[in-house]
């Protein structure tokens, strides 16, 4: 019941509170990062390559 | 338009203080405590027949409770409560009913049930909370019940199923059915609200229930004179404007005619009767109880002699309805009877794992399945 | 169909009942001739006899317990229980006899012929002794339904439901729409079904959750943020046991946002079950903790009920911070 | 160690079922209706100054009851309930006790209260849930209490008080304070399972409590009869084993010395005592109530001839102790002193803001205090 | 120092404010001469008198009553229910009175010397009548404290301090750790603070919450995590209300999840508390979903009670799940 059974809605990420604290401090929009778990889920390195890919 | 209807009081002119004990509420007795009628007593109409299922039942129950006991000390069952002592007051009452009557226990009627023809198997099946047990397992021993028999399944909050058979009375009632409830609590239990609340409700509404209180004398280590200050319980069927009878619990003759007359009061005359039966716990509470912590060897030995069994023993061999041998080959038998079905009953596995969710409702609903999953997963690690 | 208030409904679902089925009876305190101290009962007695409608005793646990005698018996009482602050006398017959009746027994007795009617909630002037939300104290508590709600049409159908479902059931009317609330109902027999969740009104930013007179609360904070463009899903519960909580996930997976706005003192309100489950089943898709809106930590107070209340204001600055967050 | 000591009972040997009735209580009354001594009775020595107290509480309470009642159709508070026709019944008993001895009621004993030196501005300020409210403006109008008065606060659930007041009462026993506690209950709240509890407890603890039962007929809509089925109240307290009195609730005179009474008993003897009060409710329920739905008219009649407020008026009359024009001056300044009382709570404003987490426990926790802040924060938007 | 199990543990605690203050007596069904069905009051009725230590008639809701009574009258009564699923009798004296009765009163009376002792909790062999866990029923009633203690340590100075705190305190003893828990207990007085949460074991990858006789399950569940190299903070809450919200929410802050292992049925348990304010308190330090590890939603059974247990192995499992979501 607790997995994730479909993607986020347009303008929304999937991701955990913890990986959205990461965004918010990196500065960045979690809705635009690309997310590599299933279904689209925005994991923590992915916040880290989307702050190293945009330096 | 309702009117109010409190009778007028007559009037007086000095204070007048009514004491406690103004009322002294008799008991009717047939048999002395040899088992010999009374000098000119009317004895109820019972034929040899149910003569002899009153005293089989008597035999019986006295037996698995004697044997229960030891079985828990065997720690084969996890707790017993025995009804050593009291089995005229449960079976002579059930003996006055109708079998279509309902009857709600406390925990210490086992004789009624056995009375009403629940088997050896059943008993243990419940005891030993195994696959076959009606209840599913899922109550402590002695919690039984039976639709089939019409003996409400036992629930331990104490109290509770006074004003439940209130309740049930008002649906025979309602039927017009000509049936009526007895509903058995100790002098314990008398002391809870539900109480107070059954028993006021049914003078009000005026059902078919029959009130059967066992006085024995103890609530666990309470005795009674710590648990009420007035004669006992039945005055207070006179504080609720009810039909009060007060028997003694030891002779199953009185119990029976009192009961029989108190069913006549219930479903003739939609009077619902309270009955006190004196009677003693032999025993102590239950298995997790030592009694000698807080009564006299004294006491106990004077209630042995008023012995319900031997009483009856004694007045159906006078009226040579038993001989002694007959009497002891029989309680011969029911004991091996009930140590084969109780090692019978031991080999029965426990209920199947789906059990745990059904009847919480009609159905199990999708979170119970749910959680039936997960446990299963779980239990397959 | 006719303009009914909420009341109207009840009594036009009670009336429905008798009519339908004579092992429906309905008692309780003053029910009979007097018909209610809300008039819920009116006519009833006159209508099915004393035998069917009548007054009892003056004690909650008298009535229950009498109540789960009458249903264990095959009869379909309807006990009213004057006020949900009065309940408590009845807890244990409720919580331990009527809720495992049927587990106990193994199905060889149950009570689901048990439906237990009482008024709730605040914003009456009643004080704490007639302004509780007792829902939370009978949601721990497996073999109970607990029904709630928010307006005539949705009373009758529910209660109609109610009635005549196989399990005992709670249904608690919120009493300050007795008379407020109006709305069109059928005069004839219909049901709404139990445990299922209505999503009220659709919408996309925000996830509002509620259950009886909370739902016109939460209506109007709605419309509070949709001025602000905030679209707004309302869900009405219906049902607190069992309660859907699929319905509501599904909705904070597409919205990303709950709020839960009830009437009861916060601490283990029936929303810190809707939270606890919600934040499991919807993890990812949270944009912001989930919010709930409940009275205070306190009795329910008199002076100040206006300031205790969990009300539209209150909602719409919860709706605000969410989306903020 | 325990024994169990139930007395042995008298034995009878043909079934004795005792009638519901069995049990007649008279009612002890002094005063006939017109306020004369019935021949030849002994009065409760109440001097001059004490009479005239009672008697002026007694109109105090009537004007304050018609005032306020009409004070709600005007909208001015949201809801009244009087103790209309009752006076005698609070007013009778407090005036027998210590100013020591605590008061527990159930809602309809401003008399009491009044008795006890609660000032108008006292009774407005609660009605008024205004910032001067000892309660603080937290429970509905009537919902009195305060310490300084030996009074409890008065809470709506019905029979809860009753227990409290045997717990109470164990107290002041504990304490060897000679002191007891009277506890008022309509004969509605005495079917709870509450009232079984307190009383029981009470004979069995033998605490200086005194059951003080108004019987006024009804219980908003619900006559008696639909309430009970037996002898009103009083036969329960033999039910308990627990001494009872019976009086006229509409003669304050016999209820002073009821009470007197009582008192000794409980205090001297600890044993606790049930007064039944017999009087009438003669205004609705409360001020949501209309009585016309569910009673007649010549019911009503019957009963306002009753009148406790008149029967003592005329006694003291006879005596010679008032006279018609000051007891009507008195009545009027009375009248306006309520007036201007309440003109004045209607200006006091609701208590602070704070308060509405005070109180909750000795002091606010944090989670409170966090609440209260946020609520403010909010307020202020 | 002496060596206590838990129920001498808590026959200490009442011996010590029995000799303190003779305001406090303690009574209840078969707690005078026989010492309790448990023997918890052994000796007090010799040592102190009939008057302070006595039996009760058997009427929860009279015991309770009686109890609020003696405690606005000035005295410190202990009362016991013979076993928490027998407080429902009782239920309306504590929840609309004893928790209410400062309030209403505007301070005018109170019943802060009052505590209620009662054991609670499965593993018995009770089924449901012997076995619940019905904190969580109380939760939900401003004015009242709610206390567990985990071992006999902690019982007899959590007794101690709800004895002789000014707010009235329901006091639930684990008896099936009764005589299981042994430990080493000062013979004097000591108190340990309500309303305070202690971490009882240091961790960091995750948090474990629970309280009483969970503590030991709990414990066990870290033992086999740690061998898989995770570390565990367990957090005893002791106090259910007011309950310690923020020591949790900093813990999870540092570790990132939260396992609530209780025993109650999980609908509504304690735990939806619980998860519902620290999914607020940590929110944005959140890595997996909250989990509640609890009994099932289903009356508490017999023969299948092992396998309904919130049990090591299912507290164990939910840890799993969460550092692997
Ligand atoms: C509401 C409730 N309180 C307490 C108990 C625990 N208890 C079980 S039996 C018992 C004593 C009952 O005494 P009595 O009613 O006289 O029946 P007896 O055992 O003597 O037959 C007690 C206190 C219970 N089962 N239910
Ligand atoms: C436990 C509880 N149930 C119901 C009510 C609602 N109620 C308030 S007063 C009342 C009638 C009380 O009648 P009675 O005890 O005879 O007192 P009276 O009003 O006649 O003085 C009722 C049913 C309540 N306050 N508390
Ligand atoms: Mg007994
Ligand atoms: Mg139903
Ligand atoms: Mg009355």
């Amino acid at each position: 019941a607790t997995e994730a059974p479909k993607a986020a809605s347009q303008g929304k990420a999937l991701a955990s509170p913890a990986v959205r604290r990461r965004a918010r401090e990196a500065g960045i929009d979690i809705a635009a990062v690309p997310g590599s778990g299933s279904k689209g889920r925005v994991l923590k390195e992915d916040i880290q390559s989307y702050v190293d890919g945009g330096k | 338009m309702a009117t109010q209807t409190t009778k007028q009081p007559d009037v007086v002119t000095s204070v007048e203080v009514i004491d406690g004990h103004a009322l002294r509420i008799p008991m009717f007795q047939l048999l002395d405590k040899d088992g010999k009628p009374h000098e000119g007593v009317t004895l109820p109409e019972i034929d040899k027949d149910l003569a002899l299922k009153m005293f089989s039942t008597m035999q019986f129950i006295r037996v698995l409770d004697e044997r229960m006991i030891a079985a828990q000390r065997q720690g084969r069952i996890s707790f017993y409560l025995s009804s050593l002592g009291e089995e005229a007051a449960s079976i002579g009452s059930a003996a006055a009913l109708k079998f279509d009557d309902m009857i709600m226990g406390q925990y210490r009627e086992q004789g009624s049930l056995a009375f009403r023809g629940f088997t050896i198997k059943q008993f243990m099946n419940q005891l030993f909370s195994n696959a076959e047990d009606l209840g599913k397992g899922r109550q402590m021993p002695v919690h039984y019940g039976c639709a089939d028999l019409n003996f409400m399944t036992i629930s331990s909050p104490l109290g509770t199923q006074i004003p439940q058979a209130t309740g049930y009375a008002y649906g025979q009632k309602h039927e017009d059915s000509g049936l009526c409830t007895l509903v058995y609590f100790g002098e314990g239990a008398a002391s809870e609200g539900d109480f107070h609340a059954g028993l006021n409700m049914a003078s009000v509404l005026k059902v078919p229930a029959i009130f059967f209180c066992r006085n024995n004398g103890y609530a666990i280590s309470t005795p009674i004179s710590e648990q009420l200050a007035g004669d006992g319980i039945a005055p207070r069927g006179v504080g609720y404007g009810m039909k009060t009878i007060r028997v003694d619990g030891n002779d199953i003759l009185a119990v029976y005619a009192a009961t029989q007359e108190a069913r006549r009061l219930a479903v003739e005359e939609n009077e619902p009767v309270l009955i006190e039966a004196m009677s003693y716990r032999m025993a102590g509470h239950s298995t997790s109880d030592d009694p000698t912590g807080y009564r006299t060897r004294d006491e106990e030995q004077a209630w042995r002699d008023k012995c319900p069994l031997k009483r009856f023993r004694n007045y159906l061999l006078s009226k040579g309805w038993i001989n002694e041998e007959d009497a002891d080959a029989q309680q011969q038998e029911v004991k091996e009877a009930v140590l084969a079905a109780l090692k019978e009953a031991e080999k029965v596995p426990v209920p199947h794992i789906d059990e745990i969710i059904n009847d919480v409702y009609d159905t199990p609903t999708e979170q119970l399945k749910e959680q039936l999953e997960q446990l299963k997963e779980h239990v397959r690690k | 169909m006719a303009k009914m208030n909420l009341l109207q409904a009840i009594n036009s679902a009670l009336d429905v009942a008798m009519a339908k089925n004579d092992k429906v009876t309905v008692f309780g305190e003053d029910v009979g001739h007097f018909g209610g101290v809300f008039r819920a009962t009116s006519g009833l007695q006159e209508k099915y006899g004393r035998s069917r409608c009548f007054n009892t005793p003056l004690v909650e646990q008298g009535i229950i317990g009498f109540a789960n005698g009458l249903a264990s018996q095959g009869g379909l009482p309807v006990a009213e229980i004057q006020f949900g602050d009065y309940i408590f006398p009845a807890f244990d017959q409720i919580v331990n006899e009527t809720a495992k009746f049927r587990y106990r027994s193994g199905n060889e007795f149950d009570v689901g012929g048990l439906t237990i009617r009482t008024p709730y909630g605040g914003g009456i002037h009643g004080g704490h002794y007639h302004s509780q939300s007792p829902e939370a104290y009978f949601a721990h508590t497996p073999g109970l339904k607990i029904v709630i709600p928010r307006n005539p049409y949705e009373a009758k159908g529910l209660l109609l439901s109610a009635i005549f479902d196989p399990n005992p059931v709670l249904f608690m009317e919120p009493k300050r729409m007795y008379r407020a609330a109006v709305g069109e109902v059928p005069e004839e027999e219909y049901t709404i079904p139990l445990g299922k969740a209505e999503v009220v009104k659709e919408g996309s930013d925000i996830t509002l959750v509620g259950w009886g007179a909370q739902i016109e609360v939460i209506e109007k904070a709605a419309e509070l943020a949709e001025k602000d463009g905030v679209s707004c899903e309302i869900i009405d519960l219906r049902s607190i046991l069992p309660w859907d909580a699929d319905t509501v996930a599904e909705s904070v997976m597409k919205t990303g946002r709950l709020v839960i706005s009830q009437e009861a003192p916060h601490t283990m309100a029936f929303g810190s079950e809707v939270a606890a489950t919600i934040q499991e089943k919807a993890f990812l898709y949270l944009e912001s903790p989930i919010a709930r809106v409940s009275g205070l930590d306190t009795p329910y107070p008199l002076a100040h009920e206006k300031e205790y209340m969990a009300d539209h204001l209150k909602t719409y600055e919860a709706i605000k911070r969410s989306l903020n967050y």
